[in-house]
């Protein structure tokens, strides 16, 4: 609860900021400010297992060790993004502050999406998180993709946002509880009531969008591609793993006993985003857009805790998000950088910038999933959940088949950047942009990424707590 | 010291782990190179001290365990037992022989070369000491990655495509290996922690052995491990990464490959596929011959047609290697006793041929059988310990190779009369083709590309004097060898009763 | 001396020290040292065979275990040596036949450079150490492992000029056959292992292993071997490569082609003669096989002119003697022959060589004759050589051939009536050469008629001695019907068969020929061979050069059947196309093809996939929707996926 | 009896101004044909007795939120022939999939055996006083929260609205 | 009235929301259609409100029915916020590129 209220305020704090204080930095230091305090507060809470203000009136919010756990991980993930590419925010627009202030105004959202117990607070925390990011990726004004980003995410997030309450408003007409809490739906014995198979259905088809899954992630290439990197980064990283973390309490609570009445779908769903992400990254020959694909693909993955849904696929989860936005936040906070965005644009990056290249290619092996670093031990996590779970084996198997057909294109990124000559004669990355504390926070990231590709234990000793 | 704060198999991983380590940090070459060099011999002495400890009352020497990941029950459990003993001390000869042999080959960015060359060594190790599975799986792919690397930077001319190729097939297969081991995880019983935590289950190799599978369920699992496996050594038809990549890698990661790498795939399948899946083993054991068969008789008669030399060499390599899985699977005394033996031969014999066929490849600038000819004149000491081994390579008597061949040969016999006679028509088609590359290469007149070539120098031929000693010591008196197995072979033949 | 046997270890490692002292120093030795060492360590070797014929001859075998080769539970194969009659004979024809020819070749190979040189010799002791390994192992193991390495041997002498590519094709091809050979010898063993799980002789002749083999594993245990024996005996079908061995030096072709590794095959179906007794099947098949192979090298010798290649085609045909000996039971006959045969083939081949040193190297029978006059040791050690060979009384191959012959009338009527043709054929062709080459009037050039001169000692001096050896060799097995008590041979062999003989008559009633019906063959034989000579002696005394080329039969027969050509038609064509048919079609288009398949698939589908994505709202949103009534009809609809 | 025919009547005409809204090519007209539909809604929370979203849905859908939509549109100036030609295949199928996905849905969900009555007319839940009592009482939290949603929205627009 | 006619009528609106869409290329239009599926929900929540008063368990409870009544307002907040938020983005759009034809808006693909 610390999270939800300091996230709110903090935005607050970061869009008087804004309007009163010219400087241009001072948004990006107090940010991380920010997003240090939440780390520490919500430490705080995860540590006592009291918060400070307590808000949680008729009970509407879940606070458990899990979700706080996941919290942490988030602003943990946060405070790296700000200091990684804080300076890129900067470079965005002049609103540089308003845009913190966004940035904590969605964080607050994920707070909220991730300790939510009725539909209602989903439904507000998903668009707290969704509204702020419909203008972020139309940050960059004068930039027409900027632009056609943003109005095709508004229009279809909207459109989704339709699907998602007459998901609600169909499981609160079929729960005979009458009620919105996620812990009192009502699903008499055997076969659910058409009504909550209907409603269920829409939620499953509403939270799909959100984690854009296939077949509903059309505007995600799209949106990655269009909005400044620099917010790509963080769309894709801890937005994306909060819905998921959304989607997967809400099933597992409300619908864990009738698993067996919707697997199907997960199944369908996982096996196609797996499908379009990995088999159209392999084509891409924009790293951004490719990453954007791989998001999906990895989406692909997560998915899998919502087809396990067992103590496994709970931790998995929380490493995954943890893998994940580690990997592509420091990727990304290299591409960002980057002069040319395509892959002969990463050319010899090894030879110019060995740090990069290195930290680059440790971010790209965890998102394949090769062991020591974090990417395996989640998509170990993953699997190991998935094979629990005992039913439709053969998704299992479609999901390490694919996980090889990711090892291309991210393998091509790698390739570039050691195996290969720059493509022309200018550097792959001006130097004046890469500072020294620059490298050290990358470093940091990949240690972070091999201490839990070596040790996962730490996370989930916390979320075990 | 040992035993108290370090053990055997903590020091064959480490020692080169470190050194991989420092050596990125050297920026000059030959200080890599020689911290490479030193390091390699470390473990080998530490290999051969270890062999002195193999009895039972050593064992706090030979096994260590820590704590690892407790709520899913890993534990780091490293151990030597008699098959890990002798193939660690294959990789712990095999490193330094490497290093020696391509001493003089200058490596751009030596120190990263050398680094990954040792973590490379540092991951065999691991695979060949882990008895749990998780550590075994990290430890697989740990040796996978730094290859990868070493091929794509430093290889020929299709590198790129080759190694990825390569990468692929084997990530493929370990993933596919992976749900293995996580299925029959799911399957162990649970563990108590030293510290009084437990886990529903365990990784640890014995509780692998425990894990009771339906007949049912191993009949699909097998496969899952099997593939990886299969791909590693590799069998026809999971082979085609291996020529490419043969001939693409740099000699040096080619001698490792060839020599070593492809006995994790043997290993894996006596050490982990057997115990576990008995029931399976039989069952398959006839498809998987069949397969293998195939792939000695198919790779032989590909071996005759080659003109590149080391694809040539690979393909002898792959019907070697089929007919040591064939031989496995013929699950006797004779026939799993001759596979081990021949793993240490094979990777002797493989890395000397390698190490000839880079002399010539340096010397001449070209692998093209057909445009070599007539070195015997210039380079007779380069031909006559090329011929040696070649012709160990095929195993004849009093080297190394034929005793395990012949011992694999009967045991294959045992099991099926015509496995064993039709794959013996290898026996014949590696004479074809051995020789078709001698007389090519070496006799005849000499061609405008072998008319100035040297015979090789001191340290090259010190190396390959040591391998055709090791060839015919082994292959005369091999019984130190087996008595090192020996044991190996029984314990594994009782789990699968 | 009773020792001697104790240190039979060193018959064969003396050798093998001359091996590595002329192979590792082979660029400081000069070429005398060389040939003394490489000479000298036979002598020793011979020495100590004599010793230990005496001791054997004395009623003392020996079996010497070394040390464990493999020894597990289920497997020991020990390295051990086994003096016995058998063995010992054979290391006397091989180091002492060895040991001439190591000083006949000192003077023959002196023209090499001494790196060269030294390097013969080297190969050559090698070739003896592997050979005595063959004889003196104890079990299959050890004679398989002399057995492969006699091949070996044989591949680098018949090599050993190696810029010449028909000389190293020659070479891989004795190789090559060999080791279909071997494969068979190997198989054998396998069996062997499989079901009694000894390879030992005394453990695998005993009477409880015999007793675990069925007839069908006897009979196919005996094919197997016999396999390996064709090989290493070029029988048919795996004759070819010995003809060709000859593009080695003539000492070579005189010691390993004729006299010593040929026999090896002969030696071993001795060794093994109670299984080939239990097995009738075999033994029929090994007599019509040794017969037609001698039937049809005699052919091919008629026409030939090269005059290594007669004797080449010879000594197959006499091989073939030997297996029709052993085919009908008469292993003492075969070894007798066997070691006959290294007399006077080792003589004729010396004698060849000696010739063609003094042509300057000239092989063509047609460009010789009228050396009579020029080499007289040389012709008449040749001259008693070729008697010797075409079975007249009593040179020595009289009394071996004709003991074959006999058992074979025993066998059967018709291997007799075979026999003798071929003994005919053979007195013909060696006459035929004898005629071309020393009598007539000289046909080459006039260089090489100033050159001709008779041989320096150290080659004339085996040629004697093998002239000596090959006219009262035979006397020591002189048949029945002459002297009774006679055969010293077959008395000193007998505890060797012993066992078989026992089987043998426990078997089949076996009723001795009778001294009448043995004369009449003998002179039968005899006067048909002398008809042959003399026909050959008349017809090539006189021989002129023509140059017209010879039609029908004398084709055939001048092209040797065409078998290489059928080989090459048949087995080594469709090899080499099934290769490239694998390497190209399979392996490229198949299986590469796949794995590349796979690859363009997923390459292709990110392709066409990427369409999806066509950057519009509504095409999004109707694929959404569409997506919905997917999931929707999979909810409602289907049962499980 | 009453009842029913209200409901019918408020039916057919807000799925009727609903189709209209579709059809019009005039962009504002298609806006004035949504305030129809938001009115006959309101008449159907009348109907089921819950004023306050009545009044609520007039005052905050057809008085603010269309207006704001009729500014822009206006703003714009567009007009019918702003409306770029149809794709008529695209169209149809989009007409088609949309059937189906209701006519699947309508199929399942009007299966249920039991007829679940509706209170029309009366009813306390959702009079004003009932509703203010729930909202400030057990809706606390979501209602600050809201503020949150308030203010990125504020701040968004001023982002992106405000001119460089 | 039976619960079913809302259902119906609730799920026309919003199908026809979505037909709308899938149908039209001026994103204000589109936006428009947006809103009514909103309001479809919204109907359909009152509808199941006033079902659950009605029920035996509805007397437990004295917020019981209310849930969802103030679910509608809270939707109508969002919608509210995120109108603003819309048509912002259109407008700038629209500024942009003089068009508001969501077809138009194909730069970004593949």
């Amino acid at each position: 609860m610390n999270a939800i209220i300091f996230s709110a305020i903090w935005g607050v704090l970061m869009m008087f900021t804004g309007a009163f204080v010219q400087s241009k930095t001072l948004p990006k230091y107090l940010a991380i400010t920010g997003a240090a305090l939440l780390f520490l507060l919500n430490g705080i809470e995860l540590y006592n297992g009291t918060p400070i203000f307590n808000i949680n009136g008729m009970n509407m919010l879940a606070i458990t060790s899990m979700n706080l756990t996941f919290l942490e991980v988030i602003f943990a993930a946060t405070l790296l993004f700000f200091m990684l590419s804080g300076r890129d925010v900067e470079r965005v627009g002049e609103h540089v502050s308003e845009y913190f202030a966004l940035i904590f105004f969605v964080l607050c959202g994920v707070s909220l999406s991730s300790t939510y117990n009725t539909l209602l607070l989903l439904f507000l925390g998903i668009e707290i998180m969704s509204i702020p990011l419909y203008v972020l990726t139309g940050a960059d004004k004068r930039n027409l993709k900027s632009n056609e980003a943003s109005l095709k995410y508004f229009l279809m997030g909207a459109f989704s946002t339709g699907i998602l309450l007459m998901g609600i408003a169909f499981i609160y007409g079929g729960n005979t509880n009458a009620s919105f809490y996620i812990d009192q739906i009502h699903l008499g014995v055997g076969k659910m009531p058409v009504m909550i198979t209907v409603g269920v259905v829409l939620l499953i088809i509403a939270l799909s969008f959100k984690v854009s899954a296939a077949p509903f992630h059309f505007w995600t290439p799209d949106v990655y591609d269009g909005a400044p990197t620099v917010f790509t980064s963080f769309m894709s990283t801890i937005v994306k793993a909060a819905g998921f973390f959304a989607f997967i309490r809400l099933f597992k609570t409300s619908f864990g006993p009738v698993q067996g009445q919707w697997q199907n779908l997960i199944v369908f769903i996982t096996v196609a985003t797996m499908l379009i992400g990995n088999v159209t990254a392999v084509f891409q020959q924009s790293v951004k857009r490719m990453l954007a694909y791989s998001s999906i693909a990895q989406a692909g993955f997560m998915l899998l805790a919502l087809f396990a849904l067992n103590q496994t696929a709970d931790d998995g989860i929380i490493l995954y998000s943890a893998a994940y936005s580690l990997a592509t936040i420091g990727i990304f906070a290299i591409l960002i950088k980057m002069n040319d965005y395509t892959i002969e644009g990463f050319n010899g990056l090894a030879k110019q910038q060995p740090l990069l290249g290195l930290v680059a290619t440790i971010c790209l092996l965890s998102l394949t999933g090769i062991p020591l670093t974090a990417g395996f031990t989640s998509k170990f996590f993953m699997l190991t959940a998935a094979v629990e779970n005992g039913h439709k084996f053969w998704v299992v198997i479609v999901a390490v088949i694919f996980a090889a057909i990711s090892a291309y294109y991210y393998f091509r990124v790698i390739q570039a950047i050691y195996f290969k000559e720059p493509s022309s004669a200018e550097p792959v990355i001006d130097a004046e942009r890469v500072s020294g504390s620059f490298k050290i926070l990358l470093a940091i990231t990949a240690i972070l990424i091999l201490i839990l590709g070596i040790y996962p234990e730490i996370l989930i000793g916390w979320a075990h707590h | 010291m040992l035993g108290t704060y370090t053990t055997f198999p903590e020091l064959l991983i480490l020692v080169p782990m470190l050194a991989g380590v420092i050596c990125f940090f050297l920026g000059k070459n030959n200080a890599a190179k020689n911290v490479a060099l030193f390091a390699s011999i470390v473990t080998l002495c530490i290999s051969l001290a270890s062999l002195c400890y193999a009895d039972e009352k050593f064992a706090k020497y030979n096994t260590v365990s820590y704590i690892w990941l407790k709520y899913i029950g890993s534990t780091y459990l490293v151990g030597l037992d008699a098959t890990g003993r002798m193939l660690t001390l294959l990789t712990a000869i095999g490193f330094p022989l490497i290093f020696v042999a391509t001493y003089k080959n200058d490596y751009k960015n030596s120190a990263s070369f050398y680094g990954l060359m040792l973590l490379t060594q540092a991951g065999l190790m691991g695979v060949f000491c882990a008895m749990d599975a998780l550590v075994f799986y990290f430890y697989w792919e740990l040796a996978l990655i730094p290859v990868y690397f070493l091929s794509s930077k430093w290889g020929g001319e299709k590198r790129i495509q080759a190694t990825f190729k390569f990468f692929v097939y084997t990530f493929a297969g370990s993933l596919l290996m992976l749900i293995g081991i996580i299925y029959v995880y799911l399957h162990t019983p649970g563990r108590v922690f030293e510290d009084g935590t437990t886990s529903a289950h365990s990784f640890s190799i014995n509780a692998f052995y425990q894990a009771k599978l339906a007949v049912s369920d191993q009949a699909w699992v097998f496969w899952l491990f099997f593939v990886a496996f299969a791909i590693k050594m590799p069998i026809f038809p999971f082979h085609t990464w291996q020529p490419d990549a043969y001939d693409q890698s740099p000699t040096s990661v080619t001698m490792v490959l060839s020599g070593i790498m492809v006995k994790m795939g043997l290993f894996g399948v006596l050490r982990w596929l057997i115990p576990i899946f008995p029931a399976a083993t039989k069952e398959y054991a006839h498809l998987i011959m069949i397969l293998s068969i195939i792939g000695i008789i198919y790779a032989s008669c590909i071996a005759i047609v080659q003109d590149n030399l080391k694809k040539l060499v690979a393909y002898s390599s792959i019907a070697h290697i089929g007919l040591m899985c064939a031989a496995i699977f013929a699950m006797n005394a004779i026939s799993v006793q001759g596979v081990l033996l021949q793993m240490f031969n094979h990777g002797i014999n493989i890395i000397g041929l390698w190490i000839v066929v880079d002399q010539l490849e340096k010397k001449t600038g070209v692998k093209e059988i057909s445009k070599l000819g007539g070195v015997a004149h210039k380079a007779p000491v380069l031909t006559i310990l090329l011929v040696i081994i070649a012709l160990a390579n095929i195993a004849l008597p009093l080297t190394n190779a034929f005793v395990g061949e012949f011992m694999m040969f009967a045991g294959v016999w045992q099991y099926n009369h015509w496995y064993a006679a039709i794959a013996g028509i290898s026996i014949i088609l590696a004479a074809v083709y051995t020789l078709n590359m001698i007389q090519k290469v070496f006799y005849g007149e000499t061609k405008p590309l072998t008319e100035s070539i040297k015979d090789i120098a001191l340290h090259e031929k010190v190396i390959l004097s040591v391998i055709v000693v090791c060839i015919f010591m082994m292959g005369v008196y091999p019984q130190p060898m087996i008595d090192l197995t020996k044991h190996a072979v029984k314990v594994l033949l009782t789990i699968n009763q | 001396m009773n020792n001697v046997l104790h240190i039979v270890w060193l018959i064969p490692i003396l050798p093998l020290i001359g091996f590595l002292i002329n192979g590792l120093f082979r660029n400081s030795l000069s070429k005398s040292v060389a040939g003394f060492v490489g000479s000298a360590v036979i002598l020793a070797s011979f020495a100590l065979s004599i010793f230990a014929f005496l001791q054997v001859k004395s009623g003392n075998t020996h079996l010497a275990h070394y040390f464990n080769l493999i020894n597990i539970d289920a497997l020991r194969i020990g390295f051990d040596f086994k003096i016995d009659q058998l063995s010992s004979l054979f290391l006397l024809i091989i180091t002492g036949v060895g040991f001439l020819i190591h000083v006949y070749s000192t003077s023959y190979m002196h023209e090499e450079p001494s790196k060269d040189f030294a390097k013969y010799f080297a190969y050559l002791n090698l070739f003896v150490f592997s050979m005595l390994l063959l004889v003196m192992g104890g079990n299959y193991i050890i004679m398989f492992i002399g057995w492969e390495g006699v091949g070996l041997c044989s591949y680098l002498l018949i090599g050993f000029w190696f810029k010449n590519n028909d000389y190293t094709n020659a070479a891989k091809k004795a190789f090559i056959m060999n080791r279909i050979g071997d494969l068979g010898f190997l198989l054998a063993v396998f069996w062997l292992i499989s079901k009694i799980g000894t390879v030992s002789y005394d453990e695998v002749f005993s009477a409880t292993s015999l007793a675990k083999l069925s007839t069908t594993d006897i009979t196919g245990i005996t094919l197997l071997f016999f396999v390996g024996a064709t090989g290493k005996s070029a029988q048919i079908p795996l004759y070819t490569w010995l003809p060709d061995a000859m593009a080695g030096p003539t000492p070579v072709s005189a010691l390993i082609h004729a006299a010593t590794m040929v026999t090896a095959g002969i030696y071993m179906i001795a060794r093994s003669s109670i299984l080939y007794s239990m097995a009738p099947v075999t033994q029929c098949v090994v007599a019509i096989v040794g017969l037609s192979t001698a039937i049809l090298a005699a052919t091919i010798a008629l026409k030939q002119n090269d005059i290594k290649k007669v004797l080449a085609y010879s000594t197959v045909s006499q091989l073939g003697y030997m297996f029709l000996g052993l085919g009908v039971g008469a292993y003492t006959g075969a070894v007798f022959h066997v070691m006959t045969h290294a007399f006077f083939k080792a003589l004729l081949f010396l004698g060849a060589g000696s010739v063609i040193h003094a042509m300057g190297g000239e092989q063509d029978m047609r460009n010789m004759g009228g050396l009579k006059k020029h080499m007289r040791i040389t012709h008449l050690t040749f001259l008693l050589g070729c008697i010797a060979i075409a079975g007249i009384p009593p040179f020595s191959g009289f009394f071996s051939k004709d003991e074959i012959l006999a058992a074979a009338f025993e066998a059967s009527p018709v291997f007799w009536v075979i026999g003798v043709a071929g003994a005919m054929m053979t007195a013909f062709y060696m006459f035929r050469l004898y005629g071309m080459t020393f009598l007539g009037k000289f046909r080459g050039t006039h260089e090489q008629e100033h050159h001709l001169h008779e041989s320096p000692a150290a080659i004339t001096f085996p040629l004697i001695v093998l002239a000596i050896l090959a006219v009262f060799g035979g006397f020591v097995g002189i048949p029945e019907v002459f002297v009774h008590g006679g055969h010293k041979l077959a008395e000193f062999l007998a505890p060797v068969f012993a066992q078989t003989n026992a089987y043998v008559s426990s078997h089949h009633a076996h009723e001795a020929l009778s001294h009448n019906t043995e004369y009449i063959l003998m002179g039968t034989s005899v006067l048909l061979a002398l008809v042959a000579l003399s026909y050959a002696i008349n017809k090539f005394s006189k021989y002129q050069k023509t140059e017209t080329a010879s039609t029908g039969l004398a084709k055939v027969l001048e092209n040797k059947w065409y078998v290489d050509e059928l080989y090459d038609a048949v087995i080594v064509k469709p090899l080499r196309s099934l290769s490239a048919f694998f390497n190209n079609v399979i392996e490229k288009k198949g299986i590469d093809g796949l794995v590349n398949g796979v690859g363009k698939a997923v390459n292709y589908g990110g392709r066409q996939l990427r369409w999806i994505q066509s950057g519009q709202v509504g095409a999004y949103v109707l694929l959404m929707v569409i997506g919905m009534l997917v999931l929707f009809i999979i909810q409602f609809f289907v049962k499980n996926i | 009896m009453n009842t029913q025919i209200i409901f019918i009547l408020l039916s057919l005409m807000a799925i009727g101004s609903a189709v209209m809204m579709l059809a019009s090519k005039n962009p504002v007209k298609s806006i004035l044909w949504l305030i129809v539909v938001f009115f006959a809604i309101s008449g159907h929370y009348i109907l089921l007795n819950a004023q306050f979203l009545a009044v609520v849905n007039i005052i905050v859908y057809a008085g603010a939120i269309m207006v704001l939509f009729l500014f822009v549109v206006m703003l714009m100036n567009l007009n019918a022939e702003t409306e770029p030609v149809k794709n008529y295949r695209l169209q149809f199928i989009g007409v088609i999939s949309g059937g189906s996905l209701l006519l699947i849905l309508l199929t399942f969900l009007m299966r249920t055996p039991v007829a679940q009555p509706v209170q029309m007319k009366v009813g306390e839940s959702g009079l004003i006083g009932k509703l203010g009592m729930t909202l400030f009482q057990n809706y606390v939290l979501p209602f600050e929260i809201s503020s949150v949603l308030f203010l990125s929205a504020m701040v968004g627009a001023v982002i992106i609205g405000k001119r460089n | 009235m039976d619960i079913k006619a809302y259902i119906a009528l609730s799920l026309t609106l919003f199908t026809t929301g979505i037909i709308g869409v899938l149908v039209r290329r001026n994103a204000i239009i589109v936006f428009m259609c947006v809103e009514l599926m909103l309001n479809a929900v919204n109907l359909l929540l009152v509808a199941f409100s006033k079902m659950h008063a009605v029920s035996p368990a509805a007397k437990a409870s004295l917020t019981y029915a209310s849930d969802a009544q103030i679910f509608v307002f809270f939707i109508m907040i969002v919608a509210a916020a995120e109108v603003s938020v819309g048509l912002a983005i259109i407008v700038m759009m629209y500024r942009n590129t003089h068009s508001i034809d969501v077809n138009f808006l194909n730069r970004l693909k593949n």
